[in-house]
């Protein structure tokens, strides 16, 4: 039950073709990381897997049950609690009530949020809700999960927690993540695969297997990263020189 | 640097429970104020206005008239039994325009066909559906609740249409991602989000209800149907007695603050907090 | 320009430069539909260089309105709403300076009841609380015991009909045309002419009334329209049926209250008496019956009638 | 994985200007078809009831009425004057109630102590001004812009203060961070922040300056104020002449259908889109 | 015209002491950075210096004309284009109307967002969004300017650029910078003066001055960055540890 894109295009009124006959499989239980230069389709490619846009051409096959996505912006509700910003979405996925609150407790424990189960997202930091919702992302429990950007407004020390703690859930549960991260060594870290999307329109210009040696060794690492920065960095001036013509 | 900069920064918004507190105060005071203020004015202005008594009663005629009112019941009750209908129609109202609005939000066909005749049928006048109310319910309560129902049901299905129109795109989104059904995303993210636009809504509502219960009021001034303060009103007028109309005036103004005061303005308030924001207009300098 | 607390105190100060005179689209303002319709009210002020302006209004308390703050000057009235405005003011906001129509109500009821004494037990309407012929009714209910055993609702002219076709009600007390409307559109008959309950069978339905503070100033204008009134009520009393009810429904229809059939305006114009004497004796009845019924305060109708302008029109 | 994955993405938005431009046909289409089977369901109702073809007039009586209105030109002359000035006055209404809504929206002692009262002028019905306006300014327009006035003011402050109060907290803190003056707060931030809830507001503003209008115009049918629509009304009810009310209602109708479909709907398509938002509650499946 | 802070203390209610007695004076011309896990109160302390919240106790000075702020949301009105929004900040910080058009321009250039003037926040991506929210922060052109995690949604290679611009930018204009970050060696690289906070409550743990030749040698860097980590890694710690009493 992986995702599949076929010859995916996507362009919105205004801007024009943003995704360009994009093609990828993404197989069960995969952990893939999305790695781009800003604005270049990252966001409305988990859109589109996600079922909240309709691609222009092409077709695309995903689960039944749908993915769980974690959107770029916390969009947590502002009326409701942080503890209940996680309930709603484990009542949705149909948990019966005696077990929420428990549960609730645990994903809010897991993000280091244990004290503000009762805080509205209005007196919670920025950080603070970005782990909000990344709990409630957990709270779906379906077997694809859609990242935005999950760690972004996290400290050092938060964020490498959080990478443990998803690392080790993948492995127990053997869920297909998809996240998109600006943070090259992040990707490395966590995922078996990286994509590297160019911009204007956004197609796949890398492919990228992590293995777990290349994780282990640090030399190795190090190389990859700068060399997929390069890569973006290239990508980058490609379009100064278009855009200046 | 400056003192004025502390200054600047003093008068911000302070999240402190003494403010908090100073409101609720203020919350009563100032109204009474306000109403002392008024009367006082008034009281002038009849004392100073070259105008016969009787064209424009002052205060104290006005108060005069009390008494006897008060003292056969009739104002009491009249007030009681409008009170009772404008509440009862209202609730009704709500229980009838809210599944009609979200009706028309979900299905755009409904809504490009019916939404412009909701609107249509806000503006016309509350008399407008008397003849054919009586003809069907004659001189019964169904009658009254009738014209009352048709006054106020378009007015709360606008104020929520509205309120789900400025609903943000993202909590849709955030609906379907987490599977909710339609009745699910209904209950637990469409109406708590369009719940400000609603209230505000509920309140214009509550405006159409009690004006088209007074204008329906005036089918039958007693008799087999119960007197009501708009037959109150319609009386004075009728008997060219000033001082009851004022009076009538004065007790409508009277119930329309107090709803203000105990249901709607809490209200409102509460939703605000929930959301971080403030009512009162303090949030700028 | 509203009348001031002491109004009167301005001296007589000539025929006025407008006459703004009030009334309704409606068979009982018959004299005033005729009056301005022919020109008799025209040429009758416009002899001292003195405009008309008329102003059609909907109901009485309107015209009393309008006429209390100076919008109007003079006005053909219901003798309840002048009535009420005169006791309410103390005897300063009006007078009343000629008579108009007389006769014309009626108590309309469904074709079972054929006494007065079936009426125990049934829902009579009347166009309005405290009006003319509320009182009426209620006067007449109590006179004959009835007051405890029949409710009486005070409704509209226009709200009537469609009770009485739905059988919300069985019967009304009512003014032309609508008494006549019930009975020649909704099967409903007379059970009880209120001209019979009157001496002669005469008791006011409209009068004209003026402004006191008008009278005082122009008291030759008044004089004037007092003189036209009785002029339009001669042609009402002295023209065939046929013309009458095709001037009246001309004039009905220019002002927009043209929709009744010919039928029920001739019935109508049947029923009501036009008559320039204001009968002044019957004002205090009529304020004795409110009391007597517990509606409005006794008071004192001396002065109201000032027919000191309709004796001169013997001239 | 299944097909029914593909038609669930499908169905989702689609930004493409192909809908648009059916949701533009469909604007006028549709309530075109509800016209029809709406006249044709009065029709059958009115060959079905048992009632007299005088209390339950169907579509042809109505219609028959229209030639001799049209003939004299009543109708369209009373229609204009209304519309005349039920526009004016909203207007007025409009250029009135904004500022003192901000006013009130800015001065919180001010709107503790009057908002209340301004919420109760909302529910007292305009017939309650008419004595008071007579006396005021006697038989001329004045009197009944007076009416129209007192009803719509209220109702346009209510709306745009709790479209004031909606807007993020955060958007304050923007203004006084670039050092916006309060003018130019006000100017640049907070009357296009709190534009949606304003237009819901002055939809309801519109309904009341018209149902006050309507109410205003039966103090006079003729004479120095000119006939209105609510004269009419009222004639045809005092005339017991249903199929003029049921006239009087459908015309009343109409215009408030061609006021919501070429201003208020497309008004608020445009702030919404503006917004990045949609009005036609195609936002969830 | 620097910042001074003298025993300022600021609680929420629901939430209690967010910044305890912290006192810090921040010269004319420097350029600050602040580190500290999510949720210690770094975007309050800015709000403080901003004006836009008042101290609970103590007192602070800053500059008559205020200061510049980017806010951590980016806080764009939504119903203005990119390029208007930019504009807003222009007109009300008094630049003649001839002159705003081509300063708008050259601010969205400066961000990489050139061709997206036109467009309306719901348009954009979130780390466009960002950059608009920079230019519109540089165009109040005043003394001060604070900045909530500018660089949070942006990728590595946009980053660096707009880190060189600040860089530029602070150089000739001598403002007085105070940044909010997650990312320690962008702490490093920017700032002269690194200030760390504790949490719970927020008081100043560290204070580092980075000189010119310590931000050349890439070692000593990397072991300032080390020992910073260290650092808030043994508060968070501490924070686990009593949490668990
Ligand atoms: N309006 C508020 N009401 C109550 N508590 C609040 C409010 N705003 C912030 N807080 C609390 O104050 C603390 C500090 O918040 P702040 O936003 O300053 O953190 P931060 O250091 O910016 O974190 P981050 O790095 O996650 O953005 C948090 O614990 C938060 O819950
Ligand atoms: N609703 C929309 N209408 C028009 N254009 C849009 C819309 N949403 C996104 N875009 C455009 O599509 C492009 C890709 O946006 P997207 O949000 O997918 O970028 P991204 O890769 O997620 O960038 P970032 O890393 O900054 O979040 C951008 O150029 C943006 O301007
Ligand atoms: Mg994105
Ligand atoms: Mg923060």
């Amino acid at each position: 039950m992986g995702v599949q894109l076929n010859e995916v295009s996507l362009s919105y009124p205004g801007t024009g073709l943003v995704i360009d006959r994009l093609s990828a499989r993404i197989e069960d239980g995969e952990f893939i990381a999305v790695l781009g230069a800003s604005g270049c389709g990252k966001s409305s490619l988990l859109n589109l897997i996600a079922g909240l846009l309709a691609p222009t051409e092409g077709w695309l096959d995903v689960p039944d049950d749908g993915a769980a996505f974690m959107f770029q912006d916390s969009n947590l509700l502002p009326w409701l609690s942080a503890g209940r910003n996680v309930e709603l979405a484990l009542k949705l996925a149909g948990h019966p009530k005696d077990t929420r609150q428990a549960r609730v407790d645990q994903l809010l424990e897991l993000v280091q949020l244990g004290h503000a189960v009762h805080k509205k997202p209005h007196e919670l930091s920025g950080g603070m809700r970005q782990r909000v919702a990344l709990a409630r992302a957990l709270a779906q429990d379906r077997q694809v999960l859609l990242m935005d950007e999950p760690f972004a407004a996290l400290d050092a020390i938060t964020r490498d927690l959080l990478h443990e703690e998803l690392r080790s859930l993948w492995e127990q549960t053997g869920k297909t993540i998809i996240f998109v991260t600006h943070n090259v060594r992040e990707a490395i870290r966590l995922s078996g695969r990286i994509l590297v999307l160019s911009s204007h329109p956004g197609r796949i210009l890398e492919t990228r297997r992590i293995t777990e040696d290349l994780r282990r060794n640090p030399a190795q690492s190090a190389a990859l990263a700068d060399e997929l920065t390069t890569i973006l960095r290239k990508e980058q001036r490609k379009h100064e020189r278009t855009d200046a013509n | 640097m400056s003192a004025l900069t502390q200054t600047r920064a003093a008068a911000a918004l302070r999240p402190a429970a003494v403010l908090r507190r100073r409101g609720r105060a203020d919350a009563v005071i100032a109204p009474l104020i306000t109403l002392v203020v008024l009367v006082s004015l008034w009281q002038i202005a009849a004392w100073a206005s070259p105008l016969r008594e009787d064209l424009f009663p002052g205060p104290a005629a006005v108060a005069a008239k009390l008494p006897e009112l008060l003292a056969d019941g009739t104002l009491l009750s009249a007030v009681g039994t409008s009170l009772f209908r404008a509440l009862s129609g209202f609730a009704i109202a709500v229980l009838v325009a809210t599944p009609a609005a979200l009706l028309l939000a979900h299905l755009p066909l409904l809504r490009k066909g019916l939404g412009p005749l909701v609107s249509a049928m806000q503006v016309l006048p509350s008399i407008a559906w008397v003849p054919a109310a009586i003809i069907l319910f004659g001189l019964s309560d169904a009658t009254i609740y009738t014209v009352l129902l048709l006054g106020a049901i378009p007015s709360i299905i606008n104020g929520l249409l509205s309120g789900i129109d400025m609903i943000p795109a993202q909590y849709s989104a955030l609906s379907r991602v987490l599977g909710a059904s339609r009745r699910q995303h209904i209950v637990h993210v469409e109406l708590p989000a369009a719940l400000p636009g609603y209230v505000a809504g509920l309140r214009q509502g509550w405006a159409f209800a009690w004006r088209s219960l007074m204008a329906a009021e005036l089918i039958a001034v007693g008799g087999s149907l119960a007197l009501g303060v708009g037959s109150l009103l319609q009386r004075g007028r009728d008997l060219a007695d000033l001082p009851l109309v004022m009076l009538v005036i004065l007790v409508i103004l009277l119930v329309g603050v107090l709803i203000e005061l105990l249901c709607f303005a809490p209200l409102e308030r509460k939703l605000l907090r929930d959301r971080g924001m403030t009512r009162t207009g303090e949030n700028h300098g | 320009p509203a009348p001031a607390k002491n109004a009167g105190t301005a001296a007589d100060q000539g025929p006025a430069a407008t006459l703004r005179l009030g009334y309704f689209a409606n068979a009982t303002h018959a004299p005033a539909l005729v009056a301005d319709a022919k020109g008799i009210l025209d040429k009758a002020v416009g002899a001292d260089g003195t405009t008309l302006e008329t102003q059609i209004f909907n109901a009485g308390p309107a015209a009393i309105e309008a006429l209390n703050s100076g919008a109007i000057d003079a006005a053909y009235l219901g003798p309840s709403p002048a009535l009420n405005s005169y006791l309410s003011s103390g005897g300063t906001s009006l007078r009343i300076i000629a008579g108009a129509a007389s006769g014309g109500a009626s108590l309309v009821v469904s074709k079972d009841i054929t006494e007065v004494s079936q009426l125990a037990g049934t829902e009579l309407a009347t166009p309005q609380y405290g009006g003319t012929q509320d009182v009426a009714l209620r006067s007449f209910l109590k006179e004959r015991g009835l007051d405890e055993s029949v409710t009486v609702t005070p409704s509209s002219n226009g709200t009537v009909p469609q009770l009485f076709a739905r059988g919300s009600i069985d019967g009304a007390w009512l003014p032309e045309p609508h008494a006549s409307l019930l009975v020649k559109q909704y099967g409903a008959h007379r059970l009880v002419n209120e001209a019979q309950l009157w001496p002669e069978g005469k008791f006011p339905t409209t009068v004209l009334v003026a402004s006191q503070e008008f009278i005082t100033k122009h008291p030759d204008t008044v004089r004037e329209l007092v003189q036209a009134n009785a002029q339009a009520i001669n042609w009402l009393n002295t023209t065939g049926e046929q013309q009458k009810l095709h001037t009246v429904q001309q004039a009905l229809a220019a002002h927009g209250g043209g929709t009744l059939s010919d039928e029920v305006i001739s019935a109508a114009l049947d029923q009501i008496s036009f008559d320039e004497t204001p009968l002044s004796g019957t004002f205090d009845t009529l304020v004795a019956h409110a009391a007597a019924v517990g509606i409005g305060e006794p008071g004192s109708t001396q002065g109201l009638v000032d027919d000191s302008f309709a004796a001169g029109e013997g001239k």
